[in-house]
Formats: structure tokens, C-alpha cells, sequence
């Protein structure tokens, strides 16, 4: 078993209503400092091995996990523990 | 004078490149006469999306102008953000429908979001409150993946931005046909209340005034919006995905409070929503519609994103924001409003005199047009028109009668054919209750919307039956204006008005152009007919892919009025006792019909006959009843006839049943698909008045107490069913289908 | 009665409990926007409304449950005073530790508005002395995040101070012991998914809604009148 | 300016609705190797550097962006590109 982590990010130039927000809510609980929020998803899949763990995992992004339309992703493969 | 250009004039007209932007070769000498000069490439951009058939309705005007628009209580009628018709007691309901079935096939879920989210700007930037939200959805059949992922998503989209901005979500339809496989239609419609007072126009008046931007900052979202969504589909389409637009209902709702406050300060002089081709079209028309001009600089526009030019922003669909024209030195009272909504709000030009569109960046005057000429001059064709060849046939044929053995299985078979099955899968995922104003939620005829501090309620509905406007565009156009008024009577309400979504397929196409004309004029001899002017509408064409096009699908919209909310009635049965009769003759008409199509697969032959004499004659004498109290329930009848109509009216909680005896053929007085007709229950003691003034009506029999279905013909049962089985495979099928493995 | 109903950015059943408490049920209602912090120095009860503060981006409620406002009625609720929140005020009181446990997705992951039943399962508290016990009521509910969730540590503490103020009929959401409604161990802060507000005119379907502000109102009347 | 990087995850024993649906959805794409899947947050902050930064990173956390009661968080410090 493998756990793979999926990183789904908006891509850039997509506007992330919700970034927008939460920086609001930081400035306004007095935390100047943050100049940008960008809201992604981190999936963690634990995953049987196999050959092509990664090229499956890849289409799995490509036809679920992400939107290619607004979304872009990034895989990581580790040792589960 | 100076013009800046990322390319050079000379470049775009050598190389066409304009017509990357959509404008033709005509077009473009046109744009060089009347500027003088060459265009540069801002300009260029600038024409090409105001002359995009979204915002210059080129194609469509010449049918448009067949509409009757006009009404003793029209107050405001195409041609603004959205229509205003009185309702009296000084206030008024104003609504509009808006397609984004384009942007819907690339990305769904924002795509839908964005079109709910566009609808309510044309209604609040009118300066009502947005009170109700509808849908009318067309997709293919639910058997693939990619269909099931665009249903869901969509519906998750209109879900996701009306409930977040607070407006319920009252109604719609559904319906799936091979014909929007590629092609899904996402029209969503907005109604809204409004004082006669408040009612603001979307003018740039006054020389020296302010022009005041609000809302999110500008990005390069959706740039070509307007141009794309007027081209066909092309199975690249994913190429256009930047274009992509993300709403944030968050925002629109702080917009919408910020906005109503607004318009009680007699600083603001004119409002509009920046929609399609964005700042170009709104600064434009509020300049045109003043009989203005106006200068704006771009260095002060408000930006998301780093090294805008001065194209980008003139283009971009960023979504959520608004153009105001203020008194000159009141800007800080409006300003202050917005920024209590945590809203910017900075003045970004100003009303000219001299008629021009002037806008400056970077010290740089970067377009002068006049500005009459995006609006007034932009061209208008009148496409060639030619009888569909089908049609003809389709006359000729003779009229279809099915074979029918088992009248019960049919019935179940229809309860499940996913256009009448319920769609309470859909309509449970929409708050449609928020306001506290809806009296009869989805999944009755039309909506019914209280007004709160008076005894009136609105009836809300829309309808659109392409497999008839399909078979015959005109007698199509008509049925779908009829069924929309009887969806609306049986509720009690009069009709008031309605808006038109018109979509269509390529339009350069004969056959196609001739399907668009035909319709409009149905819909429009049922708009004389039934007293219902068309206040506002949306175009959408070229929805086809690989050369097959849509079933023309000219959705209305329509508002009715309850003088008292005592006058609302149910589509469901009531009480066991009630006698039911049906109002209308049946005649063989299967051409179109859901029964046709479970048979044979297809739809063919003629539509079903429509009489608008008959039909207004009726909805009126029905009405009369309902608001004498005489009437119980009342339903009308569409896809599926008779049978289906009686069995939805037993699908309420309440739980009753009903013993019906037929004559005739009883598969004709099942499941044909007759206009005109309703099926209404009256108390006993209400027999006399009902039949004084339906003396033709069939009674058919009364409801029981059982919750049983019983039909019989020459005092044989052909049917006999148990209702709750009948509910829940009309409530099954839906999520059935999603769930199945494609 | 002063009732004050909180107005987050992005609440959008703020008028309908105006009109609910004010209008229908006869308290003296206002709506106080978020900032306007000292408008609640003199109110006698604070209703927080449904919507999506901020959006619900993040987590519903959660941006709402940090503005300064929250530390207001926090002071209030522990001066014993009634504090009501439907739907998302629900969600800002458990974000703001004021209840206890979480509101998560709908086990469907979908939206849901429909009539509910529910059981009165507590009717010891300001909000619902004039339901009996064990009463179905219905209601309407509207939510995407109404699942609500604790550890178990804490539902026995919920259950063994009569906490649990309204369960679901039939849980439609995945809620722990279908919990619709809980309070805290006072009685006088109440946080529940379903909505009253929406159901307290039978033109609209359903008046059970209207005895939670009817009993919040003949609460302080009796309070005041032993007071005066 | 440095990016953070905040990772939101449900605790144990809290259920994942999403991720058990993610699931399903994949084994019937046919991934039937797919033995779990957990959805969480990933939020990118750009943040101005300062002495405390990841303390206040930390506060943020607890104040706003995570929920105890439900959530785990975790914080990567990068350099900005
Ligand atoms: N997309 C939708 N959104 C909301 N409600 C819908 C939708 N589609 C159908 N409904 C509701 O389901 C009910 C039945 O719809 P439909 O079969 O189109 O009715 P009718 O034939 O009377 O026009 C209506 O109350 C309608 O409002
Ligand atoms: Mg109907």
C-alpha cells in the first residue's frame, strides 16, 4: 500500500473567491502581514501498489480529482506507514 | 490624437485578424467608415463584442420586433436590464431570462453559477430585490457519463450561487432529448419586486457626472465571453477554457444590499450591471441610452492581475460588478455606502458631452468611437429563410395511434421517462423557502411567491415543449406561451407578462432561421392572444455541434398575479368526495408525445393542434371559478396526457385516490397530448356553479379516500394501480439513472 | 421584548427572522449589522440567522464566529440572556465554542431543502417551554453543512444534561444521534439546523416554529415580572 | 515574502463523506487499487517575513483557518520564488 498525495490548486489567473475571503477575515483579526490566500484541496489516497501506480494516479486526477478546466494538480508518491 | 496599439491598424486589417474577433469583412469596412481611420486593436475588440450577436441581437432583431411588447401595465419594456410590469398598490414585479449554455458545456458548475448569478444583477441593477429564481435545463439522454456529470454539476452550480445570495429558487424544468447531448441549455430566470419610485435606468446622464465603478476588481476572466457564446461549439471548445468565469455569490450578495441602498439616494442618477463584454458594453449603454458620451480612465479601474491592457479590461467578464453614474461631488455618499459592505466603489470616469467612447490609459487615448455607433449601428441581417424539409413530411404523415395493452405499464412506463419523472433530486438541492414569501414550492404548475405587507402573490412558471416547436415551429411557439398561461391560471394567478429565452442553432442555416422565425411568430399570435406581452428576453444561437443542432427551444418565462392569496389553488387532489372533471375534448394526437417516443424512439408527424380562441376562452372561465372559490385543484394537462395528470395529482402527502371512467378509445383519452385542457376537482356542492359555466366538461369520476388509481372504460377497469407505487417510480427514476452505471 | 438579529456579511435569513420574531411573534425586533457592536448593549435576546456569513467559505460560520461581535454575545449569554442561531448561527455558535461539536457536510455531500419531522426532545430551556415533550414538529430544513458531529465524550455530557433539544425523525443529513438542535447547559443559548423562522404562518405550511420565539418572549415577560 | 504552506485535514475517526464518495467514484472508473481516500485543505499563504512568522502562521491556524474540534493542521515554510 502506497499513500499518495494529491495537491489541487486553482489555476493561476482563476479567481478564488475564498482566498479572497479568508485574507479579509485575516487582516481583519490583525494579520497584515498575509498578502495572498489561495485555496486548493489535498487528497491523501492510500493506494494498493501495482506497476503504473502513478500513471493511474495521474488519470485518476485527470478524470475526477481535479477540473482541468480551472484546476491544476500535483502528485506525490510516498511510503505509506 | 494618440492611439496606442499592441498590434499595429495595419496589421489587423492585412492579416484579418478581426476576424479572429468575430467580425466579418463588411463589418470591418463598416467600423473604418464610421471611425474614419483604422480601428486599432482595442477598438477593434471593443466593436467586435458589441457587435457580437449577444449583445447586438444582429440576427434576432428582425423577429424580435414581431413581439408584442406593449401592455396597459408594461411598464418598462425590452431593452433594459430587465422588464417591469405593474402589479399595483405602486409597486411592480420585474423579470428576465438569461442563457449560458455555452459557458454551462465547457464548465458547468461555473457556468451555471455565473448565469444565476448574471440574471439577478439585470434584476437588482433595475433597483428591485431579487425575490425568485427559476431554471429551465435541457440535456441528452441520462445514460452517459459525461451527461450525468453535467445534470449534477449544473445543478450544483445553480444550487451553490442562489442559495448563497439568499434568493429561493422557486421552479423550473428539465427535460432531456438526444439533441442537447453536446448542446446542454442552462437558462435561469430572475423576478424581482420593486416601488414604482425605485425604479433606476441604466443611463450615464448629466454632463460632468461622475462614473463610479463597484465591486471586485478587475481580472482577465472570461475575455471573449460575449463573442464565444455566440459561436458554435466547436468540439475544441476546450481551447476557450481561460475563459472561464468563477462567480462568488459571497460578493453579488454584498453587492445586492449595497446596491438597494443606493438607489434610495437621489446622488445616483443611472446603474447597470457590467455583464456581457463587460465595462465596453455597460459604460457604452448608459452613454447611449443618455444621449451622452463618456470618458473613462483605465489606470483607475481596479485590477486583479498584473499588466492588464487596456483590451483585456474593456473585455473581461469579471463577474459581480457594476457601473454607477453619480451626482458629481456626492461620489462619497455612495462610496460610503459600498464600503459599509466592505465594497469598493472609485470613480473611473466621467459624462461627456461630445458623443463619443473615450477611454484613456497609461496618459493614452487608447479608443474614441462614437458611441451611437456600438449600439444603434451595429449591423443587422435578415437571414434568408427556408421551410424546414422534414416539415413538410411530417404534415403529410398520417396520425399515429400507438397500441396499447396494458394501460397500467404504460403509465408507469411514462411516470419514469426522465422529462416527467419528478425532479425533486433537482429541486431539493435549491433553497427555494429563503425570503419566507413561497406558498407553493417546486414541483407544483407554477410557484406561487406571497408579497409580503399585502394579500398578493405572483405565480412564477416556465415552459418550453421543443418536440412540438421541433415538428412545427409555429404551432410549437403557441403551445409553449399557452402551456406557460395555464400553468400560471391553474394556480389561481392572471397572467401578467413573460420573458422569452430563445434558443436556437446555427442561424445562417435556412432551415434553422425558418425554425427561429416560425416560433416567434407562434409565440407571438399566443401573446395577442392571451394578453401576455413579452417584457424582456435573451437570445442564444449556434447550439450545435458536429452540424446537429438543438431542437429549437424558445423557453418562456411568465409571471401571473393572485389578487388575494385566498385565490391560490393546488394541482393535487384535495379531498375524497371532490368530483373531477376534465375540461376539453381529447382528440388522436401522439406527433411529439413522450408515448410516441417510448414507441417508436423518435418524434414525428404533426404537433398537437393548438385553437388560441378556445384556449383563452377557457384559461378565463377557469380562472373566473378559482376566484369564486369553486375549484379545489386544478392541473394541467402536458407530457403524458390524462394518465400522467391523474397521477400526479395523487403524489401529494395528502393521501387520497381516484375512481375515473373513460369513454372512448382509452388509450387516445390517456395519453394523448391535446392542448387546451385541465383536469379540476370541485367540491359537491359546487357542481351546479362548475357546470353552468363548463357545461362541456367530462366528469370523470371523484376522489377517493384509498390512494388507489382506478380507470374504467365501458365498466371495464383498465386500470387500477396503487398511487404510492406510481409515486415512488416517478420519484425513483432520476436518481435511478444518475446512479447506474453508464 | 428587544430581540436584536445579527446581520453577517452574507446572512440572508436575517429579515426572514426579523419578520418571524417581529412581525409575527411580536418581540421588539431589530437588525444590527455585524460592526454595530453597541446596538446590543440593551437588547434582552440575540437571534443569529441563517445564511452564508462570508460565503461559508472555509467553514460555514467560521469567519463570522472571529469578528468582534462574537465577544458581545458571548458577555450576553453569560449573563444568562437568550441567544438563538438557526442554520448558520448554529454553525458560528459551535464555531465559536459557544455549543459544543461541529457541523459537517451532509452525508450526501448535497444541499437539502425540504419539511422535516422532528422530536422536542427537551422542552427545559427559554426556546421550547411551550412544546411537550416528545412532540413532532415540523419544520423547514435548508443546509449543506447540518451534519453535525462530537466526539463521544461529549454527547454523553449532552445527553446527561438534556442538551439535545430537537432530533430528526428521520436523520436526513448523517447527524450524530440525529441531533437537530442542542443547547448549552443553561438553557438560554439554543443552536439548531431546521428553521423556525420559516415555519411560523400556515400560509406557508407549517406554524410550528412559532413557540420558540412565543416561549422566548413569555420567558422574559415572567422574568421581568419577578424582577420588577 | 515567504509562501506557507497550511495543510487541513479531518482528524482520525472523524468520518470523510467526501473522500468515501471519492471512492466509490473511482472503483467505478475502474480503480479498484484504491483502498482509501481522505479530502482536506490546502491553503497557500503569502505572507510578509517578520521574526515570528511561524508562530503567528500557527495562530492563524488555531484562530481561523483549522478547526479543532474537527481538524488537524500542518505548516511548510518556503521561500518565495
Ligand atoms: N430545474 C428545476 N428547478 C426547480 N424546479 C424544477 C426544475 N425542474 C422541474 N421543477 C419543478 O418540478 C415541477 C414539475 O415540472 P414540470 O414537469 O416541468 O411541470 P409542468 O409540466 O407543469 O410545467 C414544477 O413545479 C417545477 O417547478
Ligand atoms: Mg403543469
Amino acid at each position: 500500500m502506497k499513500k499518495v498525495q494529491v495537491y489541487i490548486t486553482l489555476k493561476q489567473g482563476v479567481l478564488d473567491p475564498q482566498g479572497k475571503a479568508i485574507q479579509t477575515s485575516l487582516h481583519a483579526l490583525d494579520y497584515p502581514e498575509v498578502d495572498d490566500v489561495r485555496v486548493g484541496k489535498y487528497i491523501e489516497l492510500q493506494v494498493e501498489e501495482g506497476p503504473d501506480l502513478e500513471t493511474r494516479v495521474t488519470q485518476m486526477c485527470e478524470q475526477l480529482l481535479a477540473n482541468p478546466v480551472i484546476e491544476d494538480y500535483r502528485i506525490e508518491l510516498e511510503e505509506a506507514r | 490624437m494618440q492611439l496606442t496599439h499592441s498590434i499595429n491598424p495595419v496589421k489587423i486589417e492585412q492579416d484579418r485578424l478581426y476576424q479572429d474577433m468575430g467580425l466579418s469583412d463588411e463589418e470591418f469596412e463598416k467600423i473604418k467608415t464610421i471611425l474614419g481611420r483604422l480601428p486599432n486593436f482595442t477598438e477593434t475588440g471593443i466593436f467586435s463584442v458589441m457587435w457580437s450577436e449577444h449583445c447586438s441581437y444582429k440576427t434576432s432583431k428582425p423577429l424580435l420586433r414581431k413581439f408584442p411588447t406593449e401592455g396597459p401595465n408594461v411598464l418598462q419594456g425590452p431593452g433594459e436590464g430587465a422588464g417591469v410590469i405593474d402589479i399595483g398598490d405602486g409597486q411592480a414585479v420585474v423579470f428576465k431570462v438569461e442563457s449560458h449554455n455555452h459557458p454551462s458545456a465547457v464548465e458547468p458548475y461555473q457556468g451555471a453559477a455565473t448565469g444565476v448569478g448574471g440574471i439577478i444583477r439585470d434584476v437588482f441593477s433595475m433597483g428591485a430585490r431579487p425575490i425568485a429564481l427559476m431554471n429551465s435545463l435541457r440535456f441528452g439522454p441520462l445514460t452517459t457519463n459525461r451527461t450525468k456529470y453535467l445534470f449534477s454539476e449544473v445543478v450544483a452550480g445553480i444550487a451553490g450561487y442562489g442559495n448563497c445570495v439568499g434568493v429561493p429558487t422557486v421552479g423550473g424544468e428539465v427535460q432531456f432529448d438526444d439533441s442537447y447531448e453536446d448542446n446542454p441549455l442552462v437558462n435561469a430566470m430572475c423576478v424581482g419586486l420593486i416601488n414604482h419610485d425605485d425604479v433606476q435606468k441604466g443611463i450615464a446622464a448629466g454632463i460632468g457626472n461622475t462614473i463610479l465603478y463597484a465591486g471586485p476588481p478587475t481580472g482577465r476572466d472570461g475575455i471573449h465571453g460575449a463573442t464565444f457564446a455566440s459561436d458554435d461549439l466547436a468540439e475544441d471548445s476546450n481551447k476557450d477554457r481561460p475563459a472561464v468565469q468563477v462567480g462568488d455569490p459571497f460578493m453579488e450578495k454584498l453587492i445586492i444590499e449595497a446596491c438597494l441602498e443606493v438607489i434610495h439616494s437621489d446622488a445616483l442618477v443611472g446603474m447597470q450591471d457590467m455583464g456581457a463584454a463587460g465595462l465596453t458594453s455597460s459604460a457604452s449603454e448608459m452613454a447611449s441610452k443618455a444621449g451622452t458620451g463618456l470618458e473613462m480612465n483605465l489606470d483607475l479601474v481596479p485590477q486583479r492581475e498584473q499588466n492588464m491592457t487596456a483590451y483585456e479590461m474593456m473585455l473581461s467578464e469579471s463577474q459581480e460588478r457594476m457601473l454607477l453614474c453619480v451626482k458629481t461631488g456626492r461620489e462619497q455618499e455612495i462610496i460610503d455606502i459600498f464600503e459599509k459592505y466592505g465594497l469598493q466603489a472609485v470613480p473611473v470616469g466621467k459624462v461627456i458631452e461630445e458623443k463619443v467612447f473615450r477611454i484613456k490609459h497609461h496618459d493614452e487615448v487608447v479608443a474614441d468611437i462614437p458611441v451611437d455607433s456600438l449600439a444603434d449601428d451595429a449591423p443587422v441581417y435578415h437571414m434568408p429563410s427556408k421551410e424546414a424539409e422534414y416539415y413538410q413530411a411530417f404534415q403529410q404523415m398520417e396520425a399515429h395511434r400507438p397500441n396499447v395493452d396494458n394501460h397500467g405499464e404504460t403509465l408507469k412506463q411514462l411516470l419514469q421517462q426522465p422529462t416527467i419523472a419528478s425532479k425533486e433530486w433537482v429541486y431539493d438541492q435549491y433553497d427555494s423557502m429563503v425570503q419566507t414569501n413561497t406558498v407553493v414550492t417546486p414541483g407544483s404548475d407554477a410557484a406561487v411567491v406571497r408579497i409580503k405587507g399585502t394579500d398578493k402573490a405572483l405565480a412564477i412558471t416556465t415552459d418550453c415543449n421543443s418536440r412540438y416547436i421541433y415538428l412545427d415551429p409555429e404551432e410549437g411557439g403557441k403551445i409553449a406561451v399557452a402551456e406557460a398561461a395555464r400553468n400560471i391560471v391553474c394556480s389561481g394567478a392572471k397572467p401578467l407578462g413573460l420573458t422569452d429565452g430563445l434558443n436556437f442553432g446555427n442561424p445562417t442555416n435556412p432551415e434553422i432561421f425558418w425554425q427561429m422565425e416560425k416560433s416567434v411568430e407562434g409565440m407571438s399570435a399566443a401573446c395577442e392572444a392571451l394578453q401576455t406581452p413579452v417584457i424582456s428576453g435573451n437570445v442564444s444561437l449556434y447550439n450545435q455541434s458536429k452540424g446537429k443542432s438543438i431542437y429549437p427551444t424558445p423557453v418562456v418565462g411568465m409571471v401571473g398575479l393572485h389578487e388575494s392569496t385566498a385565490h391560490i389553488t393546488p394541482s393535487f387532489f384535495q379531498e375524497a368526495g371532490d368530483i373531477i372533471y376534465l375540461i376539453g375534448e381529447t382528440r388522436n394526437e401522439f406527433g411529439g408525445s413522450e408515448l410516441q417516443f417510448i414507441q417508436e424512439g423518435k418524434y414525428e408527424g404533426k404537433a398537437p393542434y393548438l385553437d388560441l380562441k378556445i384556449e383563452t376562452e377557457r384559461q378565463k372561465k377557469l380562472l373566473s371559478l378559482i376566484r369564486k372559490g369553486k375549484i379545489q385543484s386544478a392541473h394541467d394537462l402536458a407530457e403524458g396526457g390524462l394518465g400522467v395528470a391523474l397521477a400526479e395529482s395523487l403524489f401529494a402527502d395528502e393521501v387520497v385516490g381516484a375512481k375515473v371512467e373513460l369513454s372512448g378509445n382509452a388509450t387516445v383519452e390517456l395519453f394523448s397530448e391535446t392542448q387546451s385542457r385541465f383536469l379540476v376537482t370541485v367540491k359537491p356542492e359546487n357542481q351546479g356553479a362548475f357546470e353552468e359555466v363548463f357545461a362541456d366538461a367530462a366528469k370523470l369520476g371523484e376522489v377517493t379516500a384509498d390512494n388507489k388509481l382506478r380507470v374504467k372504460t365501458n365498466n371495464e377497469t383498465i386500470l387500477q394501480e396503487e398511487a404510492a407505487e406510481l409515486k415512488a417510480l416517478w420519484k425513483g427514476a432520476i436518481p435511478c439513472l444518475l446512479k447506474s452505471k453508464a | 421584548m428587544k430581540v436584536a438579529v445579527i446581520v453577517f456579511p452574507g446572512s440572508n435569513c436575517d429579515r426572514d427572522m426579523y419578520h418571524a420574531a417581529g412581525e409575527v411573534a411580536g418581540a421588539e425586533a431589530s437588525l444590527v449589522w455585524y460592526t454595530d457592536t453597541h446596538l446590543l448593549n440593551d437588547v434582552d435576546g440575540i437571534l443569529i440567522p441563517g445564511g452564508f456569513s462570508y460565503g461559508d467559505y472555509l467553514r460555514s460560520g467560521s469567519m463570522a464566529s472571529t469578528s468582534d461581535i462574537m465577544n458581545k454575545i458571548r458577555e450576553h449569554a453569560e449573563k444568562g440572556r437568550p441567544v438563538l442561531g438557526i442554520c448558520n448561527g448554529f454553525q458560528i455558535l459551535t464555531e465559536s465554542g459557544l455549543l459544543p461539536g461541529a457541523l459537517m457536510r451532509n452525508k450526501n455531500l448535497s444541499f437539502m431543502c425540504h419539511q422535516e419531522e422532528l422530536i422536542v426532545e427537551d422542552n427545559e430551556n427559554v426556546f421550547t417551554k411551550l412544546y411537550d415533550k416528545n412532540e413532532v414538529v415540523r419544520f423547514p430544513i435548508a443546509h449543506g453543512e447540518g451534519n453535525y458531529f462530537c466526539d463521544d465524550e461529549t454527547l454523553n455530557e449532552l445527553k446527561a444534561n438534556n442538551q439535545i433539544v430537537f432530533t430528526y425523525k428521520n436523520n436526513p443529513n448523517g447527524s450524530v444521534a440525529d441531533i437537530a438542535g442542542i443547547r448549552n447547559r443553561a438553557g438560554n443559548v439554543l443552536g439548531m439546523m431546521p428553521h423556525p423562522e420559516r415555519a411560523v404562518e400556515a400560509l406557508l405550511g407549517s406554524e410550528d416554529g412559532l413557540r420558540i420565539f412565543q416561549s422566548m418572549i413569555a420567558n422574559w415577560r415572567s422574568s421581568n415580572a419577578v424582577n420588577a
